[in-house]
């Protein structure tokens, strides 16, 4: 029953981490920033905006995009396969870069390219990740991990890896190309308006709840260890965020690719000679 | 297989951009082979406005509305026009008054320039911690003339407020916090990793090219071509305040960045100067006649050289105003300097550039 | 500021000769309308690192002559040269019109100043 | 229902129709933090599709007219409009200049006008702060712009809007 009420009230949970990594980082900036509610008053508002429909095929990517991160989301509380899941996310931004390819917009064009390009960069690491679990316990399933105790210590090179990846997921700067607002105006989702750019935006917030279960995976059964992480990792990427520059998609991949592809499978290679 | 090319708009309603100006890209896989650009969308009509329209003596405020960000140096340029027309000398100190507003404009320009920079580089923090730091400059402006931004503090004869004690003192306050604040910019910079992997080394002019396109202002002292025009008058007293020329090798964003940062604290103390050794006098003379002959008036605007050339013939009404802006001249560079580059940095290279489109439209 | 007079059909050689990219530097290319549907066309030079030297090569002209084009010997007068086309509806070699003015704004809106 | 929840999320699209500068320098100046726009939840968004405030600097060149009506329909409804400074009021210091619309009402419906030349941070505040209370009154009505389209008149499928916004201006002239 809590796993459903979990389940339904997921995308709040989203919310209210956007919400107040928005005051976050206005506090690091000097400044005040919005309230903490404020993505829900844009949620409302959205749904009494007037929608335009660029073509039928855009819209309903962009609600299957929403809706499979949702399913996504409900596997892993619900404690199902972790493979399952990385490959259901998989084709959640698949569906999302159709969208960006089904109009004829060249930003969006541009910022499907780009999600493509950094889908490619950081799907091995998952499946790594994936596996480094798999080595640890023996299972995939999400619910023999979370029985076990914390897995960080021998698998810390995979979790710095995944350190790399988070900016990636949740469009962060450094690595926020693939959104890159003074390039291509937030890239695939331009030509989303009204109640359709809404599932896009509760889509966003659903990443946010999907890559820090993923990042809590590493805590086990230790409740404590897993709330440590969490703060832990959302203060350092929000820092990150404040002290860098875009880079460019170039310069993602050879890094993603280069550190963290390194870093997962030394890990890989030391668990299997232990 | 022929490639495919992409063109991409950027432009004339961007995020990036203030302005509306239309860049067409033609790109291979985000790779810029190909700049058209479109400057003509501010076009107002104000030279022939200045001939038709208004008298002379009030074309000095509506100059200043060619731009909102040098409006103080197209009023200056004007104003010194006439009165080397009309052939008045004026005082000292009002003189000294004028080096210190064009200044000031010239760090709050800086000052903007930069963190624009920042932002269309993606790094918002930055963007907000020189803005924030910019409202310091603002609000001397604001003591000192009346208005944040549209100040029309030159007039024909002189200036139009005097600069008090409590003024003055406030300005050095501000004037060495915003000091400090520079140093930290200059350390971020030079330090950070993110920023010198979107600034080192790219949109990059090369000297030769510097030349042969006439680059002015900050883009042409970064390649280390040494035109300022404030070392080529003799109207105002530059040299008597402390003015250095500061150049750059390399040519590229950072490079630029460098020298606006470098500019600044040679402003700050030019204006530190200014205040101490301000002379006694009084701050407008009466000139009279109306003007006859040409004049060509030159000054540095913060993105380069900004020339006047005025002509009357002994009416209230002039014959010729003809404004060079700074970003006109700049612009078959800019195209130059586009090519080769990646579309995901153009909107930083063109922020660094510090184009002024309602300049060069006019 | 020295200004020198020269013929329409020899500035292209004039400038060659006077102009060298390293020492002098292009300002501008200037209009201003005379009476009798005449005007005078500016090329404005100033030297780098001198104090106020500045030279004017003007020729005066009908409108309806041609001006030869300057862009292969100063790259950067092609800009000035559209503005020139634009402004007084003059032509120059290799210059279009339409840099600021659109079919239906006012057609050489510098041409009539003197009115 | 969940009209109260518009005032409390206004997107911001900014155009610039061939002002000075100022304005729109001040527009980045009241997103810095000493005015920080963001406290009432603006975003300066930069994409028509999903803003709600229009803020438009400058009187309307010749050239920019398609883009800010094009920019105007693309906005979904409800939707308000600023007008900000003097010069994109009522065309201020260049009224009547050959290549100026004399303010951007000839073209779109304004809901707020904001004075200055340049508009202070404060009084830009004040302006957005005025819009979101008529942003709670609006109807979800199609309101368009009604100088370009009254007369449409299609060549080729495509809707000429320059030869009709020509067309439809004689005519105003002429009655």
């Amino acid at each position: 029953m809590i796993e459903v009420m979990l389940i339904l009230f997921a995308p709040l949970i989203g919310g209210l981490m956007y919400g107040f990594e928005r005051v976050l980082r206005a506090r690091m900036q000097n400044r005040k920033g919005p309230p903490l509610l404020q993505p829900f008053y844009d949620m409302y508002k959205l749904l009494d905006k007037q929608a335009f429909i660029i073509n039928p095929y855009h819209t309903v990517l962009g609600i299957m995009h929403f809706l499979t991160l949702w399913t996504v989301v409900a596997f892993m509380i619900f404690g199902q396969n972790l493979l399952y899941i990385i490959f259901l996310h998989l084709l959640s931004v698949i569906f999302i870069i159709l969208a960006g390819f089904s109009v004829n917009s060249v930003y969006s064009h541009v910022g499907a390219n780009r999600e493509l390009l950094s889908a490619l960069a950081y799907e091995p690491i998952l499946i790594i990740v994936a596996v480094g679990f798999f080595m640890m316990h023996g299972s995939f399933d999400i619910s023999v991990i979370r029985q076990n105790s914390a897995s960080i210590v021998p698998l810390f090179l995979l979790f710095l890896a995944f350190l790399l990846l988070i900016p990636l997921k949740l469009k962060k700067s450094p690595f926020d190309a693939a959104e890159a607002h003074q390039e291509i105006v937030g890239g695939v989702e331009i030509e989303f308006s009204g109640v359709y750019f809404e599932f896009i935006y509760i889509a966003k917030w659903l990443e946010y709840v999907f890559v820090y279960l993923l990042l809590v995976l590493f805590a086990g059964n230790n409740a404590v260890l897993g709330t440590v992480l969490f703060l832990g990792v959302f203060l350092l990427v929000n820092l990150v965020d404040n002290a860098t520059a875009r880079i460019k998609m170039k310069h993602v991949i050879q890094i993603v690719l280069g550190i963290a592809l390194t870093l997962g499978l030394l890990n890989l290679a030391g668990l299997s000679y232990v | 297989m022929s490639k495919k090319t992409i063109h991409i708009p950027l432009g004339s309603q961007h995020i990036s951009l203030l302005e509306p100006v239309r860049f067409k890209f033609e790109c291979e896989n985000e790779k810029i082979v190909g700049v058209d650009s479109d400057v003509g969308f501010v076009h107002r009509g104000i030279e022939r406005a200045c001939t038709t329209k208004f008298k002379f003596d009030a074309i000095g405020y509506v100059v200043a509305r060619v731009c909102g960000l040098c409006a103080i140096t197209h009023s200056l340029s004007y104003t010194v026009a006439i009165e080397k027309l009309l052939g008045g000398e004026i005082s000292k100190k009002a003189k000294y008054l004028r080096i210190l507003l064009l200044e000031l404009d010239r760090i709050h320009s800086h000052m903007l320039c930069l963190s624009h920079t920042c932002e269309n580089a993606g790094f918002e923090a930055m963007f907000m911690r020189i803005m924030g730091d910019r409202e310091l400059v603002m609000e001397i402006q604001e003591l000192l003339t009346g208005n944040r931004i549209q100040f029309d503090y030159i007039s024909i004869g002189g200036v139009n407020r005097d600069l008090d004690v409590q003024t003055a003192k406030k300005i050095i306050e501000n004037l060495a916090l915003v000091k400090a604040k520079v140093f930290s910019y200059i350390d971020e910079f030079t330090n950070n990793w993110s920023l010198s992997l979107k600034f080192k080394g790219i949109g990059a002019l090369t000297l030769e090219d510097a030349y042969r396109f006439n680059a002015i202002g900050p883009l042409a002292r970064a390649c280390g071509l040494p035109i300022d025009v404030r070392n080529e008058i003799e109207y105002l007293p530059f040299d008597e305040v402390g003015f250095k020329m500061q150049t750059h090798n390399d040519g590229d964003i950072n490079a630029r960045n460098m020298v606006r940062l470098n500019e600044i604290l040679n402003s700050l103390e030019m204006c530190e100067n200014i205040l101490r050794g301000l002379p006694e006098g009084e701050i407008f003379t009466k000139l009279k006649g109306k003007p006859k002959g040409e004049a060509l008036m030159r000054f540095e605007a913060p993105r380069g050289e900004l020339m006047y050339y005025v002509k009357g013939d002994g009416s209230a009404m002039l014959n010729r105003v003809r404004i060079k802006t700074p970003t006109f001249a700049c612009i078959p560079a800019f195209s130059h300097i586009f090519m080769g580059e990646e579309y995901a940095d153009a909107p930083a290279i063109l922020a660094s550039f510090d184009p002024c489109l309602s300049c060069t439209a006019k | 500021m020295k200004k020198i007079e020269v013929a329409l059909k020899s500035v292209r050689d004039e400038i060659k000769s006077f102009y060298d990219y390293k020492k002098w530097h292009f300002l501008t290319l200037n209009g201003v309308a005379l009476e009798d549907n005449r005007m005078q066309v500016q090329w404005i030079f100033s030297k780098y690192e001198a104090l106020d030297e500045v030279v004017i090569y003007y020729a005066e002209i009908d409108y309806t002559e041609r001006i030869p084009s300057l862009s292969d010997i100063i790259p950067s007068a092609i800009i000035s040269q559209r503005e020139l086309v634009d402004m007084f509806g003059v032509e120059v070699e290799g210059s279009e019109k339409g840099l600021y003015l659109d079919e239906d704004s006012m057609q050489t809106p510098l041409r009539s100043c003197l009115v | 229902m969940f009209r109260k929840y518009r005032k409390k999320s206004p997107w911001i699209l900014h155009y610039n129709a061939g002002s000075c500068n100022g304005c729109d320098i001040e527009i980045l100046a009241a997103l810095a933090p000493k005015y920080d726009l963001e406290r009432f939840g603006v975003i300066n968004t930069g994409n028509p599709k999903q803003s709600d405030i229009f803020l438009v600097t400058g009187p309307v060149t010749f050239r920019s007219r398609e883009r800010l009506v094009e920019l105007y329909t693309q906005m979904p409804e409800p939707k308000v409009v600023i007008a900000l400074g003097s010069c994109t009021c009522t065309g201020g210091v260049f009224r009547d200049m050959y290549n100026v619309e004399d303010g951007i009402d000839r073209y779109i419906p304004v809901d707020v006008y904001v004075p200055g030349c340049a508009a202070s941070p404060e009084l830009l505040i004040d302006g957005v702060v005025k819009a979101l209370e008529i942003l709670e009154e609006k109807t979800k009505a199609i309101e368009k712009p009604f100088r370009l389209f009254k007369e449409a008149s299609s060549e080729n499928g495509i809707i000429n809007r320059r030869h009709s916004a020509l067309k439809v201006g004689e005519k105003d002239e002429e009655d």
